[in-house]
């Protein structure tokens, strides 16, 4: 008999988790009837590694949704945003996907902040119908073509080709290679030996080192005697801060064995000039204007919508904004003006047409032209070369 | 009849020779006994008797077929069980459960016969659990049969043990120290198992320290002394063999090796 | 008597539960998680029959989900090979994976095979990451259809959830008999004492490679089901910290029980779904639990090793003995 | 030949570094006969207490030492508070509390220092050092001067100290060692508490080469055990010849061979001496006794 009690309390804990599920599902059809918002939903990394970058995305996509509501919404509906955290993980990038799409209904996913979490949610987005925005930088997101999938960040396939023609301009034909073996490095890997071939420039060294390496000397003492006049660095992690630190040590930074390094959108980070220091000095690489908005020159339309929200941002938050908080910007504005086209009612397949049809649409990154075959949607035009400098970057001109 | 032929086992570890040389038998039906102060080398023979370990020379014949070079589990297929010093016991699972391991070393390993409840898997089960039950009854512990392992005082551990033991159906039963850590009731329980045991035709091997015991049970005894057998004879003659009282004088009543 | 009506009570009322919850549940996405809670499910009733029955440590789990789902996934979606055979395929292979990882780990205890599996999962990882033409690399496999038998495809929440669950059940259903019989005492012989287990004749070899291709298969079949539900798979899913995660749930639901593990699965994984299963729960609420999970895990695995070793099942166990 | 030389100098910077971590190891082997899984956090931590230290103002030198002892401290708190009270000393147990340890640790060093990469300057700035056209960077100098005088430094402690015969005498035998009064429970905490301060030390000497973070600690943890175990668990002298000719494989892989063998090495040597020869290569026995 002493049993029957376990019995009963385990009857309750199924009746309890019967019941709230219930209760779940009420709770997200309840209140859709006093308006008719627009649902957006958004996966982001507001916990875990990308933490910082998820935290500035969902500030900057808050912040523009609370404008477009005061001015009206689109066409007098406004827009409600669905924020899922996904915590730097790709299983759960794909749960918070899920949620989106079968319980919120959202018509566009913003999304993700990783390049792994944005490739993990496109099953779900393929199967729902709904477009996917990301805005993370991998090649992959929109070099595996994906009907359904957009990007807003600088891609590989145009920083690569803009860096290695500055390479070019700079008088040397024959460079070296240094790439990671994770996302970033093997994305553009390909992509650089394509352009290289193209530009007429010859690779006389081709190195890989794997996340987490601490020690890269046996690749760049490879590199320094396979004669190269310039080094290319493609990664986007910590490692790049060891790689110019033994670069450094093999005395490849100074002096008469000094060799210019190059790299691309991944050393845009303050750790990498404050990391590597002098080790880094005189480091050029390519990214999107915006890094430094004066780049767009004070009458440009980019100038204008650049500064705008650098301005209302900082008001609103106490903080410039960084470029993470401006590819988000850039997100919600193609959704924003997707639905403006295809109307307040448009289903998913709609909305992911309108977005396809964007031209000639300025934003923070530059201006955006998607077509049937381009889902990055940026030109090189949008580009510009730095710097770095006493540990800092600057432009290069 | 000679059941177990022990001869010139000999083991080393490094320089250290600890088992050297070791010749001896074992007669059907009988309790033998082999004794030694510590260190002479009893555990390391126990194992290389049972397939623990490997001897470096020697062979050890049990009923005609050669043991050395087997699995334990072989060894203990062939008919020849044991317990240990330190007792072995599976601390999560009663005392009819440690024995009915023991009553299935005769069976397959039966993963799907298991896993599809066939017929023959839970009748064999059964069969066991029965068996087991017998054992405990038979050893006079059957009112432990559904502790844990872990919650048995040390002397009904011992006990389990060798009901575990006899319930692989051994005709050959190795005894490490059966008595050690037993109060004097328990070691006459176990003297009068150890006499029953031999009745239904078991023949007993018992390394001992005990001598009460020792000389009680046992038919013959066979003393080690540093690794080397020094003396083998019925009790009475052991007892007054001046190389034994040599190798024993000066030794506390040993606890433990 | 008593005792085992009443187990046999919960076990219809789970059952029921669990088969009848796609009829009252009609949101989507919590049949999803519900889906997913079954795959997790799935894996660590394989690792409970190693861990928590045998005492064999592995932290390479992931590795063998992995292993299942890039065979699925290669074979359905690249060789379009039926759903059903593909299942069967990725079953085996892991299989075959833990018969390798079996063998020369039978000379290893304890700490010595907890890190040959961390080292054989991890040799995995790094496997899935260069075998771009098979894998799709670090940018993962996409692509992956539907689970379909013939002309039927799986394709709703309701009839995924049901898929996963049945699988779930024969797995238990499987595990349960074996843990109630001669293999699951031979198992429990070798974790309370090997030598104990030697001596009475358990064939060790025999049941360690045994638990090991057993848990491995279920790992595989985990892997391959997730690969065609969600439709994509990368190798940062199948790290060794989440083999770690899996051995946690199994530390936490207790060693000889299927039954703790179990709950501890559903709780654990439903505690990173919290927002969406209680409706009222604040945001800020939601990302603290989503922030501090591992350190939940960690703390929790501490505390249940130092104060209650046999976990949930055991605090179960204690609780009816003392009532 | 200037390459070789190269190669050889990367490859004993990385290798001391592993030895430092593979020492750990054996320590608490050593005294405990079990695994610390959370090894490789206390390297973590080494780098990122040091760079917390030297942001409060302090000098490089006192940054470095309150590192080493705050690491050291935190070693034996988590024996005293995690592996002590397990019963028995039980292996399965110890296993699961150190993995639960490191993660625990890890999402401590998230929480307070966040998820960035973190930097701290060279110990002495300045060029490199030129020997045969090889170039040694100062840091370089550093981590094998540390390396030195830590392994010369636990020879001492273990050979000529009341202290290390304690230690090596718990080895041996803990029951035995209670006979002859030494308190086994202390030396175990004290070899934890030894094994965090030498993971840190060395997390500390690389930190300027190659920043660190919260998560480095997982990575270096496999390699310290694969250097540990080439050189066969039981024997101190022995890892640390383990750590050189692991660092010198990877160095001479990713020199002569393609990087992307470099991280599968130590994987396989791992799997290598495990399953071929667990004893290790170096000789130490681990030969469990029935």
């Amino acid at each position: 008999m002493r049993n029957a009690r376990w019995v009963v309390a385990l009857a309750l804990v199924v009746s309890m988790t019967v019941g709230m599920s219930g209760c779940g599902a009420q709770g997200t059809q309840g209140d859709s009837k006093t308006a008719e918002p627009i649902k957006l939903g958004a996966v982001l990394s507001l916990t875990g590694t990308y933490a910082a970058l998820g935290t500035a995305e969902k500030q900057a996509l808050e912040l523009e949704s609370a404008r477009i509501n005061k001015s009206g919404g689109i066409d007098g509906h406004p827009i409600e945003l669905v924020i899922e955290d996904d915590a730097t993980d790709e299983a759960k990038a794909v749960a918070a996907a899920s949620k989106l799409i079968e319980q919120d209904e959202v018509v566009a996913i913003l999304g993700a902040t990783g390049t792994g979490q944005s490739m993990a949610i496109r099953g779900d987005v393929d199967r729902a119908q709904v477009p996917q925005i990301s805005m993370a930088g991998g090649t992959a997101i929109t070099q595996q073509f994906d009907a359904n999938v957009f990007q807003t960040p600088w891609s590989n396939t145009i920083v690569v080709p803009f860096v290695l023609d500055a390479i070019k301009k700079s008088g040397v034909s024959q460079i070296a290679l240094i790439t990671d073996t994770g996302g970033y490095g093997k994305d553009g890997k390909p992509i650089i030996e394509a352009s290289a071939a193209e530009l007429g420039l010859k690779i006389v060294a081709n190195e890989t080192f794997n996340p987490g390496d601490t020690d890269m000397t046996a690749q760049l003492t490879k590199i320094r005697a396979s004669g190269a006049k310039a080094v290319l660095l493609w990664t986007a992690g910590k490692e790049a801060t060891t790689i110019m630190k033994n670069a450094q040590g093999l005395g490849m930074r100074d002096g008469a064995t000094a060799v210019p390094f190059f790299g691309g959108s991944g050393q845009a980070r303050l750790e990498f000039g404050e990391g590597s220091g002098d080790a880094a000095e005189g480091f050029t690489f390519g990214t999107g204007k915006s890094l430094v908005s004066t780049n767009w020159g004070p009458d440009s339309e980019e100038f204008k919508v650049v500064s705008d929200f650098a301005k209302r941002y900082e008001a609103a938050y106490g903080q410039a904004p960084d470029i993470f908080a401006g590819h988000a910007f850039d997100a919600f504005l193609i959704v924003v003006n997707a639905l403006k086209a295809a109307g307040p009612d448009a289903d998913g397949a709609a909305i992911r047409d309108a977005i396809e049809a964007t031209n000639g649409l300025v934003g923070f990154a530059g201006t955006f032209t998607y077509s049937a075959t381009d889902h990055n949607g940026l030109t090189t035009e949008d580009l510009s070369l730095y710097r770095f400098a006493g540990g800092m970057w600057e432009p290069a001109e | 009849m000679t059941l177990l032929k022990v001869k010139d086992v000999t083991r080393r570890f490094g320089g250290l020779v600890a088992v050297d040389s070791v010749s001896f038998e074992v007669h059907e039906g009988t309790i033998k006994a082999l004794i030694g102060p510590n260190g002479a080398g009893k555990s390391t023979l126990f194992n290389t008797l049972t397939g623990f370990d490997r001897p470096d020379l020697g062979s050890v014949t049990f009923d005609g077929t050669e043991l050395i070079g087997r699995a334990p589990r072989a060894v203990v297929r062939a008919g020849v069980a044991r317990t240990f010093q330190n007792t072995q016991l599976f601390n999560q699972m009663t005392a009819v459960e440690n024995v009915m391991v023991g009553a299935q070393a005769h069976q397959g390993r039966g993963f799907s016969a298991a896993a599809l409840r066939l017929p023959r898997a839970m009748a064999e089960d059964a069969e066991s659990g029965r068996e087991a039950a017998r054992l405990l009854r038979l050893i006079g512990i059957d009112e432990w049969s559904g502790t844990l392992g872990g919650d048995l005082p040390a002397g009904i551990r011992r006990l389990v043990e060798i009901a575990r033991a006899l319930a692989t159906s051994p005709r050959l039963l190795l005894l490490d120290e059966p008595a050690a850590g037993l109060n004097a009731t328990e070691t006459a329980e176990l003297i009068s198992t150890l006499f029953r045991v031999r009745d239904s035709g078991i023949t007993v091997l018992v390394v001992e320290h005990d001598m009460g015991l020792v000389m009680e049970v046992s038919d013959e005894i066979v003393v080690l002394d540093r690794g080397a057998k020094i003396a083998e004879g019925p009790p009475r003659i052991i007892q007054k063999d001046p190389a034994v009282i040599a190798a024993y004088l000066g030794e506390e009543e040993p606890d433990d090796e | 008597m008593s005792s085992r009506r009443a187990r046999a009570i919960v076990i219809v009322i789970s059952t029921l539960t669990i088969a009848l919850l796609p009829l009252v549940v009609q949101d989507r996405f919590l049949l999803k998680i519900f889906t997913f809670v079954g795959l997790n499910a799935l894996v660590v009733v394989g690792i409970s029959l190693l861990f928590g029955y045998a005492g064999q440590v592995s932290l390479g789990h992931a590795g063998f989900v992995g292993l299942g789902a890039y065979t699925a996934a290669f074979l359905v979606a690249r060789l379009d090979l039926p759903w059903l055979l593909a299942m069967v395929a990725a079953g085996l292979v892991t299989a075959l994976g833990g018969m390798v990882l079996a063998v020369p780990s039978l000379r290893l205890k304890g700490h010595y095979l907890a890190m040959a599996t961390l080292g054989f999962g991890e040799l995995m990882t790094l496997g899935f990451k260069e075998a771009d033409f098979v894998t799709g690399g670090v940018n993962g496999f996409s692509g992956v259809p539907f689970p379909s038998v013939g002309a039927l495809v799986l394709d709703t929440p309701q009839q995924l959830y049901w898929l996963v669950w049945s699988v779930v059940g024969v797995a238990l259903l499987l595990a349960g008999n074996i843990v109630a019989s001669r293999p699951g005492r031979a198992m429990r012989a070798l974790h309370g004492s090997e030598l104990g287990a030697q001596a009475s004749g358990v064939d060790v070899v025999g049941v360690k490679v045994r638990a090991f291709v057993l848990s491995a298969t279920f790992a595989g079949l985990s892997g391959a089901l997730y690969a065609s539900i969600v439709g994509f798979i990368s190798p940062s899913l199948f790290t060794t910290a989440a083999s770690v995660t899996f051995l946690a749930m199994a530390v936490i639901g207790g060693s000889n029980s299927l039954a703790g593990p179990l709950l501890s699965v559903v709780l654990l994984t439903l505690l990173e779904y919290l927002d969406a299963l209680v409706p009222g729960i604040s945001r800020t609420t939601a990302e603290v639990i989503q922030a501090y999970q591992a350190d939940i895990y960690g703390l929790a695995i501490i505390a249940v090793i130092l104060f209650a070793p046999s976990g949930l099942a055991g605090m179960w166990r204690r609780t009816r003995s003392t009532v | 030949m200037a390459e070789l030389l190269q190669f050889v100098i990367a490859g004993l910077k990385s290798g001391s570094i592993y030895a430092l971590v593979a020492l750990g190891f054996t320590i608490v082997y050593a005294a405990t006969g079990a695994i610390n899984f959370a090894q490789g956090e206390f390297y973590m931590l080494g780098g990122m207490l040091g760079v917390w230290f030297v942001s409060l103002g302090l000098p490089v030198p006192v940054a470095a030492l309150c590192a080493v002892v705050s690491a050291a401290a935190a070693g034996a708190l988590f024996e005293l508070a995690a592996v002590r009270p397990i019963a028995g000393g039980d292996p399965l147990r110890i296993i699961i509390v150190t993995i639960g340890g490191s993660v625990v640790l890890r999402q401590l060093a998230l929480h307070l220092f966040g998820p960035d990469e973190l930097t701290l300057a060279s110990f002495t700035p300045g060029p490199s050092i030129r020997l045969f056209g090889a170039a040694i960077e100062r840091q370089t100098l550093w981590i094998w001067a540390l390396t030195l005088v830590a392994v010369v430094g636990l020879v001492i402690l273990y050979r000529r100290t009341a202290f290390g015969k304690a230690m090596r005498a718990t080895s041996l035998r803990r029951d035995a060692a209670r006979l002859v009064g030494i308190d086994a429970r202390a030396m175990v905490t004290a070899s934890f508490a030894l094994a965090a301060g030498l993971g840190a030390l060395a997390g500390l000497a690389v930190t300027p080469l190659t920043q660190t973070a919260f998560d480095v600690g997982a990575g270096i943890g496999v390699k310290g055990f694969s250097a540990a175990i080439l050189g066969g668990l039981g024997n101190p002298i022995a890892a640390v010849g383990g750590g050189l000719v692991l660092g010198l494989l990877e160095s001479l892989a990713a020199g002569y061979l393609d990087p992307i063998y470099k991280d599968a090495i130590s994987l396989i040597v791992l799997l290598a001496v495990l399953f071929l020869r667990p004893q290790g290569l170096l000789g130490g026995s681990g030969k469990e006794k029935v």
